[in-house]
């Protein structure tokens, strides 16, 4: 039986959004990606590096194996993967139906562009006479009304901004190619009408509106426009609100009945605009204040008239659905403004402030003055901005700020010069990731970036000075003020809920939680309170890249159970490029003949030929003996065109082709069915966007371009000479799963993966599963974490794909392409061999522990770690009742020169414990003494509410760390008071320490699998933000505290990320490799290994039987370093191998 | 520890084979590779011995040099043989040796590595010409080759290589053994390198030497003498190729037999890629080069063969001259080797040949180094 | 401090410390402080002593005293705590438990508030006349004397009586006195 | 006298300096057209042969440039890179190809403005050192 292939809608396509797609495309399923944005990619387009490396790596989310059927360049220029369709300028609008029976309908922007006819030539750029912001460049530039959506983009198309527009014409009558079509005549069926008592107003607005081509009536009161609307229909109302008998909410509420759809805007006098705001709760659409700019008025019409022009909603048919619609930061010039942003000169976003510094912002890679032009030197980041502010009703962190800050920092340091001064004013510097930490001790010692804890509360120019720099005033800890002045001050803006997100969330009735952020369930980061529809990224709060990405993976590791469990198909990558036996014969013929290369070129209508001698580029390339025959042919963008070129390539039978043209002919599909019509690979099609050049060189001289555009064919000639027919190669892949280690990351990944269909082997090395879980009661949301713990495992036990192995460790393990050997050993049987297990991934789930106290000295239950202290509790050894003084002391023993990152957890476990003693004897007192309270996001809330509860809190300096005594039967902690400058001594009965997390990831077991350690004994990933899982081996993961310090919700993220990655290998018997792909020519190889060593991803080994070097085509990915290592060339890169890479310097140079 | 070696019938080259013969007799080891006169024949050969009474042809110290002996060590252990064999190696061999064990091309597992301190050699057709006019016995031999520091021997040239080496003196052996600085009256010594080669010695349960007094003394000056003709002779080569012109004329007689490469040590490749069908051309390909230049000169690539190979191992040139020896056009090729080695070498900070842990320059790097060469700033 | 014990200005703070008690010390209201450097500590130091249940070292210091008012620091704080209304009710608490060292101050609330009391206005005349009186020190007329020329200079303090409004607040104190219990 | 137009090849890597090339491409900033680009999927791809081939048949410049550190889309290609750009510059000046015809640079994929910058700056740089002798004797 032929069963439906599962469908996944993906709405948001930036980081999260992709990551999602990718995961799912690569299983094998079919996504439809969409943006409400021009562009793909998201936030990150606008960030040139991130931290916590201060760089970039964007690219590295790209598939790894079957790379073909993605492209395979910077994300910034776009993205596309065959089983993806990408939808852009499109919103959400509504969700029904349940999990795996989903009908969701779009809205997307009519298209006035045909982007398969734009050639990017720019001419109606030119011509456009409307400017308006560039919102690429957060409104520092500004740019026409038709533009390039973002500057990296692949598609060199036009976009039109509808908004802004004004449909003067003039494009269209300029370009060259036809494709602006402009559906003028539909403005006039947009129908107004303007209701005011006041004659003057009714006339200038017809006036107004008539001149935008809308139609419209008047009525000088309600009674009249009552009487109109019975005539006929309008889409649009503009009434004033204080009339004569009947007013305007009462119009707005009888109008509404006769149509429901009918957009009403209220106008009113500022005085009155109370009762606008009431007529909007009663349904109108918006207000407007009188006396108002016509500006205002047209832009308002016209933001209702698009709404009406995209009204027709798209239906589609999915599965499952991911909202991953990021995240929006607060604008500081709502709200009490007290940095003046937007009226001091130099006061900037964060965001501004990377498209400052960034090569394809307003300052083209230099850093200037947004206002004044002058060069920068000091800079300042005020941190929460917008967050921890009950001012701007902000009562959460909003998590990134702090990194991002720091990295701006460093960059400007970097990027510009040490004379850069940077200052971070903050409040507790939340480095809240494992290398974080790290990171701002390098930005302080090596970057000499100065942190400042201190808040500013507003800024002031320096009018003394008169340049328009900025004076900040602060109190330091020692409670001196001081006042510094800044060049540039960069706002750290914090988060807010992206507002079409939340609005569809809410249409759709998905719960979010008190701010308008995306609540997600119990245990989970990623499903919401509606079944089938998932949460992504920052949708539901700001997260860093790794955790966005983590998240995405996890939703779409729920989406792949949706679908699995409703019965829908992969696409098997064997199958879909699938090549049979025919068509190897044939491609095995071909792999033998001479090279027969057709070079065809596209005249343009004749637009090639003015600036190119098409007849002497042909008679140069005729010359190469290769190129059985070069054409010049016409309009290759036609049908018509197109069938030329097909009929030609049936009469001439060449087995390579050479394209020079426009991009969009030569777009990727095309070009696919091309190949399949001519009966070759499209990877033995070369093109040459000739366009793009000309474009880039408008006033060169015909014999120059000419001579350029020779070169580029003869390479792209060479290329083709030398293309390896032989198709990609397909490696059979184990589609089981290992699971090492049975605390919660391991449980949730071995169901995660066995609910989606694979077999799962679990090993743990105890006789329990359930790791740190077990001895944990609540989680500080109040969450029961055994009836969780109990479901899950009951639930594992009787999984029918699942394997468990108590008491069991790794003995040995040995990796083929293709297929992992892992041999067990049990507990207790020492003579036997073990059993050994054959799969195809495997996943790290080792977990960690609290770290110990050191030295262990007291069994009194007086000084106790976290841990201790939650289970003497539970055990009622230790009396919440009975304790007068409790003390928790923070990074005890971690953000120290041993283990120098932040365990994450301690705080909120602190806050939690310490809520909890209050909660049982609200007379404890309890003192939190800590170095940055690392409360993240929501968990703010807990801060807030343990201060309401009477905890205190000292915040201490890590040279100067508290100290504990024995007195009898108190313990005597000394710390300090930073603020009172006073020592303080306070007498505990008990004093709880945060000991950090240490993880259980033994290097050795690491190594056998080809994953690697970082410096603080975690998993090591391929890349902490875009490969957040994953080792540099491409079947090996790891999740929980093996990865990195995390809550359980987080870890459980992880384990379901850990498990998409594995499903995505798991779900094919075959592997594909790219086209340009590694091989060995075992012949001459000598064995020197330079090859294996270099290879950063590990897809070369020696094979010791067969003494040869073995490659894994899936692990491969092209780089050829390999090749450039060996010197006998043996190592070579198919596809781009030493012969073409000679043959084309040859040809260059020629 | 140190024993000593001392004359067997007065002759030094027999002390040296009683001392080979009571090495191949303690069941230590199982074979002795050292270099050996072939039989009927004046040819001086590396050869694997097994039966002690053959030791009586070897001729550990001699002006042959037909071949770098590193190569075939390499070919008695890249992989086990079960046997345990001593090796008898010139220096620059030991370097050899050294860079294709980096390179798994062998391995010291079942090797006994015995250096010497380098009785030089003349180049290999002098010595056939030596051979055929009166030459010294091998005693005579070793007695004027280590008491004096002469360029030539009998009107014959030692050999570039040796007359411009810094360090003909052995390193990380297991046991070495020392003629320089060395009463050779009272006979050589052999010190022991490792504690292998310590064990050994003390089975072998011979008389124990002291520290020869003048030894430092002596390899300091014949280090110094080296570098000074190093410097002179780069001098000189740098003079005559300093232009691709003058490389041209330099490689003019080049026939591309790659012979150079063939002898080379640290040549390791199975095939070089010269020789694979990436430099087969397409028959027009010649045509296509000949109408760009006008005329092309046939074999092709042969500067570019020579300067690739320049990149591929200069780093790694242990500097023993092999292959201006193997050149039938009598190219230096060697003097054109070392110029540009001494360059890379110290680019990389890498000594050839002397810490088998020392990874080859161009198989690792540093997040941060080198970093004046990026960007387009004039140099 | 002497005559009141920290214990019973614990407890006369105890509503202060309940407003600031998710103060972070973050300092955004000493920075915003106009009057900041004529304090002995500053607002942040005096927020920590009191979470910190020094009640007396708070009351040592005269900072919130010098508060004007100005309502910066609420506006600004972060946590949005009350910080203006709680250095009144300091004020207050200061006043009730008629703290020696804030006696000066206490009076000159009372006797400022007794001629608004009695005229509907501020008599400036009259009202440091009764100040003085009350003080029952005969030398801090004479500090004030330079500073009175100048203003009298400026008309701001004018020797007559200015007329009307008598009694028309009346009202409005007996509420207030009301509603303060 | 005909004014020298140089050959100068630039090896550029296929993720970011090859986007940055792009980016130079659509926002219109031009750059000599005698720089002739070669795609490579990674600088540590470039095999030291392939530089001195072109410096061999002509080119009177070199230039490699890819991601900066860190960037790489496989790593560490780029480092491996550096090492061998800095073995040529160790060898080739020693036949009279002087140092400055070989170049390597990171240029970013937002960096369409410096690419093309570097680009002049290459050109006007060649020009200034003049051909290169390979052009001018052939080479055997």
């Amino acid at each position: 039986m032929n069963k439906a292939i599962g469908k996944t809608l993906v709405a948001g396509a930036g980081l999260s959004g992709i990551r999602s797609a990718l995961d799912l495309a690569e299983t094998g399923y079919k996504v439809l990606l969409i943006d409400k944005s021009d562009h793909i990619g998201g936030l990150l387009c606008q960030l040139d590096n991130q931290f916590p490396t201060s760089k970039c790596g964007y690219c590295r989310m790209l598939p790894m194996f079957d790379r073909d059927k993605s492209s395979q360049h910077c994300l910034r220029k776009g993205l596309f993967h065959e089983n993806i369709e990408i939808l852009l300028s499109t919103q959400l609008i509504s969700v029904e139906g349940e999990p795996g029976d989903l009908t969701i309908t779009l809205k997307q922007n009519p298209s006035l562009i045909d982007s398969s006819l734009c050639t990017g030539c720019g001419e109606c750029e030119r011509v456009c006479p409307v400017l308006v912001n560039d919102s690429f460049n957060e409104g520092l530039t500004k740019r026409k009304a038709i533009y390039l959506p973002s500057p990296q983009s692949f598609s060199n198309a036009y976009t039109i901004d509808y908004t802004a527009c004004t449909r003067c014409g003039e494009c269209e009558k300029i370009c060259p190619t036809g494709a602006i079509k402009f559906t003028e005549q539909d403005r006039e069926k947009f129908k107004i009408l303007v209701v005011d008592d006041e004659k003057i107003v009714r006339d200038s607005m017809k006036e107004w509106l008539k001149e935008e081509g809308f139609s419209v009536t008047t009525a000088d009161s309600g009674q009249k426009a009552l009487e109109l609307m019975d005539d006929r229909s309008f889409n649009m109302m503009l009434t004033d609100i204080k009339m004569p008998g009947m007013d305007g909410v009462e119009l707005l509420a009888k109008a509404k009945e006769k149509n429901e759809d009918l957009c009403v805007i209220m106008m009113t006098a500022y005085a009155a605009v109370d009762s606008a705001v009431d007529a909007m709760k009663q349904g109108a659409l918006d207000y407007l204040t009188k006396p108002f700019d016509p500006d205002v008025l047209i832009a308002m019409t016209k933001k209702v008239y698009h709404e009406f022009e995209i009204a027709e909603g798209r239906v589609e048919q999915v599965d499952a659905l991911i909202l991953a619609g990021g995240t929006q930061f607060f604008k500081p010039e709502l709200g009490k403004n007290p940095y003046g942003y937007g009226v001091l000169p130099g006061v900037v976003t964060g965001m501004e402030f990377e498209r400052l510094i960034s090569g394809t912002g307003p300052g083209k890679g230099k850093l200037i003055h947004p206002k004044t032009s002058r060069p920068v030197r000091k800079i300042a980041w005020f941190q929460c901005v917008g967050s921890r502010d009950v001012q701007t009703g902000a009562g959460f962190c909003s998590n990134v700020c702090c990194m991002i800050s720091i990295k701006e920092a460093i960059l400007a340091k970097e990027k510009f010069g040490p004379d850069i001064e940077a200052t971070i004013f903050y409040m507790d510097m939340r480095t809240i990731g494992k290398s974080f930490d790290e990171y701002k001790l390098n930005a302080q010692n090596e970057n000499q970036v100065r942190f400042v804890r201190a808040r500013i509360h507003s800024l002031d120019e320096n009018v003394a000075k008169g340049d328009g720099s900025l004076v900040a005033r602060y109190v330091d800890m020692g409670g001196n003020i001081h006042k510094d002045d800044f060049d540039l001050v960069v706002l750290a803006t914090g988060q807010r809920p992206a507002e079409l997100m939340t609005e569809a969330a809410l249409k759709n009735s998905i719960e979010t939680n008190q701010w308008g952020f995306i609540e997600t369930g119990s245990f989970s980061m990623v499903k919401t309170s509606r079944p089938g529809i998932l949460s992504g990224g920052s949708l539901s709060g700001l997260k860093d890249i790794s955790e966005s990405v983590t998240c995405a993976s996890a939703a779409a590791l729920e989406a792949c159970k949706i679908m699995h469990e409703a019965g829908k198909q992969i696409i098997g990558a064997a199958d879909a490029g699938a090549i049979d036996a025919d068509d190897m014969e044939d491609l095995a013929v071909m792999a033998r003949e001479n090279p027969r290369i057709l070079t065809v070129l596209c005249s343009c209508s004749s637009d090639f030929s003015q600036r190119l001698d098409l007849e002497s580029l042909k008679s140069h390339l005729d010359r190469i003996p290769e190129n059985e025959s070069v054409e010049i042919m016409d309009k290759l963008c036609t049908d018509e065109g197109w069938q030329t070129l097909i009929d030609m390539i049936q009469k001439t039978n060449p087995n390579r082709l050479v394209l020079g043209a426009c991009l969009p002919c030569i777009h990727k599909h095309r070009i696919k069915e091309l190949g399949k019509a001519a009966g070759f690979h499209p990877s033995l099609v070369e093109t040459l966007d000739i366009i793009s050049i000309l474009n880039q060189y408008p006033d060169l001289e015909i014999s120059k371009m000419t001579q350029r555009i020779n070169r580029e064919l003869k390479i792209l000639i060479s290329k083709a000479r030398f293309k390896n027919p032989v198709p990609n190669e397909r490696l059979e892949s184990n589609q089981n799963a290992l699971v090492i280690g049975g605390g919660i990351a391991g449980i949730t990944a071995a169901l995660s993966i066995a609910d989606c269909g694979y077999h799962v082997d679990l090993v743990e090395k105890n006789d329990t599963i359930g790791g740190n879980l077990v001895w944990m009661d609540k989680t500080v949301d109040g969450l029961d974490i055994q009836e969780y713990l109990d479901e899950k495992v009951r639930q594992l036990e009787s999984h029918s794909q699942v394997t468990i192995h108590k008491k069991t460790s790794i003995e040995s393990a040995a990796s083929h392409p293709g297929e992992i050997a892992t041999l067990l050993k049990k507990e207790g049987e020492t003579n036997d061999l073990g059993e050994t297990i054959l799969h195809g991934v495997t996943i790290l789930a080792t977990g960690g522990s609290q770290a110990p106290l050191e030295p262990d000295v007291d069994d009194s239950l007086k000084i106790l770690t976290q841990k201790e202290f939650e289970i003497v509790v539970q055990d009622r050894k230790i009396e919440p009742e009975k304790l007068n003084t409790v003390v928790m002391i923070q990074c005890s023993g971690t953000r120290d020169e041993k283990h120098n990152y932040c365990s994450r957890v301690c705080c909120i476990r602190a806050l939690k414990n310490a809520l909890f003693l209050k909660e049982k004897n609200p007379d404890v007192q309890v003192y939190i003494l800590y170095r940055d309270m690392m409360s993240y996001g929501f968990f703010e809330e807990y801060y807030t509410e343990a201060k309401q509860a009477g905890v205190i809190f000292f915040q201490y300096d890590s040279a100067n760390k508290p100290v504990t005594e024995m007195h009898e039967d108190k313990v005597l902690v000394k710390t300090f008071d930073l603020l009172l400058d006073m020592p303080v001594e306070i007498e505990a009965d008990c004093v709880i320490h945060a000991t950090g997390i240490l993880p259980d990831l033994p290097e050795t077991l690491a190594d056998q699998y080809g994953a690697a350690l970082d410096t603080f004994h975690f998993f090591k990933e391929a890349d902490s933000k875009f490969r957040p899982v994953d080792s540099m081996n491409y079947r090996v993961f790891s999740c929980g505290l093996s990865l990195k310090p995390c809550t359980i919700e987080e870890a459980v993220a992880t384990a379901e990320a850990a498990a998409i990655r594995a499903i995505r290998i798991l779900s094919h018997e075959r592997l594909v490799s790219g086209k340009t792909v590694a091989d060995t020519r075992t012949a001459i190889c000598s064995l020197c290994e330079l090859c294996v060593d270099t290879c950063p991803y590990g897809a070369r080994s020696v094979d010791r039987l067969e003494e040869k070097i073995v490659i894994d085509p899936a692990a491969c990915q092209g780089c050829g370093v390999c090749a450039a290592v060996c010197p006998s060339g043996s190592a070579v890169l198919e596809g781009l191998d030493m012969r073409l890479m000679l043959d084309s310097i040859d040809m260059v140079l020629s | 520890m140190m024993i000593k070696i001392e004359h067997e019938d007065n002759s030094l080259t027999k002390g040296l084979q009683q001392f080979f013969k009571r090495l191949l007799e303690t069941r230590e080891i199982d074979a002795l590779f050292l270099p050996v006169r072939l039989k009927d024949s004046s040819s001086i050969m590396p050869s694997l011995v097994t039966e002690s009474v053959q030791v009586d042809n070897a001729v550990p110290l001699s002006p042959a040099f037909p071949l770098n002996s590193g190569r075939m060590v390499s070919r008695l252990s890249y992989k086990l043989s079960g046997r345990k064999t001593a090796v008898l190696l010139r220096p620059c061999e030991i370097r050899a040796f050294i860079e294709l064990i980096k390179l798994k091309q062998g391995s010291r597992q079942e090797l006994i590595l015995i250096g010497i301190d380098c009785p030089k050699a003349l180049s290999s057709s002098d010595y056939t010409a030596y051979m055929e006019k009166d030459p010294l016995d091998d005693d005579a031999y070793i007695q004027k080759v280590f008491s004096e520091n002469d360029k030539t021997l009998n009107g014959f040239n030692f050999s570039s290589a040796c007359n411009t080496c810094e360090n003909p003196f052995p390193v990380n052996t297991d046991m070495n053994i020392l003629l320089h600085g060395v009463d050779l009256s009272d006979g050589m010594i052999v010190e022991s390198a490792s504690e292998t080669g310590q064990n050994i010695l003390e089975t072998l349960n011979m008389q124990q030497a002291t520290e020869p007094v003048k030894r430092d003394e002596v390899v300091a000056q014949i280090k110094e003498a080296g570098l000074k003709a190093n410097e002179e002779m780069i001098k000189d080569i740098e003079e005559k190729t300093n232009s691709i012109t003058k490389l041209n004329s330099f490689l003019d007689r080049c026939i591309n037999c790659y012979n150079c490469r063939n002898m080379c040590p640290v040549c390791y490749c199975k095939e070089c890629v010269f020789n694979t069908d990436v430099f087969y051309h397409q028959p027009v390909q010649y045509h296509q080069w000949a109408e760009k230049k006008g005329a092309v000169k046939l074999p092709t690539d042969t500067v570019f063969y020579h300067l690739t190979r320049l990149a591929h191992i200069s780093h790694a040139c242990v500097g023993c001259g092999q292959c201006s020896n193997a050149c039938p056009s009598d190219i230096n090729v060697f003097e054109l080797f070392k110029s540009v080695a001494q360059n890379t070498q110290a680019a990389f900070e890498y000594s050839p040949g002397t810490d088998e842990n020392e990874p080859p320059p161009l198989s690792v790097f540093h997040e941060k180094e080198f970093e004046d060469i990026i960007g387009i700033e004039r140099e | 401090m002497g005559q009141v014990s920290n214990e019973r200005l614990l407890e006369q703070t105890e509503t202060v410390k309940e407003m600031i008690q998710t103060c972070i010390q973050c300092g955004t209201c000493t920075a915003s402080c106009p009057n900041n450097e004529f304090m002995d500590i500053t607002p942040r130091h005096m927020w920590r002593l009191l979470l910190t249940d020094h009640a007396d070292a708070v009351f040592s210091s005269k900072s919130f005293i010098m508060c004007s008012s100005c309502y910066y620091c609420t506006l600004r704080c972060p946590r949005g705590l009350e910080l203006t209304h709680a250095m009144s009710l300091l004020k207050q608490a200061a006043s009730k438990l008629k703290l020696k060292q804030f006696q000066r101050s206490s009076l000159f609330y009372e006797a400022f508030l007794d001629s608004v009391k009695k005229h509907g206005r501020v008599r400036e005349m009259e009202f440091m006349t009764n100040y003085f009186i009350s003080m029952k020190n005969p030398v801090i007329p004479f500090a004030y004397a330079s500073l009175g020329l100048k203003l009298m200079a400026k008309g701001k303090v004018r020797p007559e009586f200015p007329f009307g409004g008598k009694g028309k607040l009346t009202a409005l104190f007996k509420k207030v006195a009301e509603l303060e219990g | 006298m005909e004014k020298f137009e140089p050959v100068i090849i630039a090896f550029v890597c296929n993720w970011c300096t090859y986007t940055a090339a792009d980016l130079a491409g659509t926002s219109r900033l031009s750059y000599p057209t005698n720089i002739r680009l070669i795609r490579v999927m990674c600088t540590g791809m470039v095999d030291p042969q392939y530089v001195i081939k072109a410096f061999l048949e002509g080119a009177d410049g070199v230039l490699i440039s890819g991601c900066h550190p860190g960037d790489c889309h496989y790593i560490n290609g780029n480092y491996k890179a550096r090492r061998r750009i800095k073995l040529l510059k160790e060898i080739l000046p020693r036949f009279g190809i002087e140092k400055d015809r070989l170049h390597l640079t990171w240029i970013g994929a937002s960096d369409g403005i410096e690419f093309a910058e570097i680009m002049t700056q290459l050109n006007d740089q060649i020009i200034e050192i003049g051909p290169s002798q390979t052009r001018l004797s052939k080479v055997i």
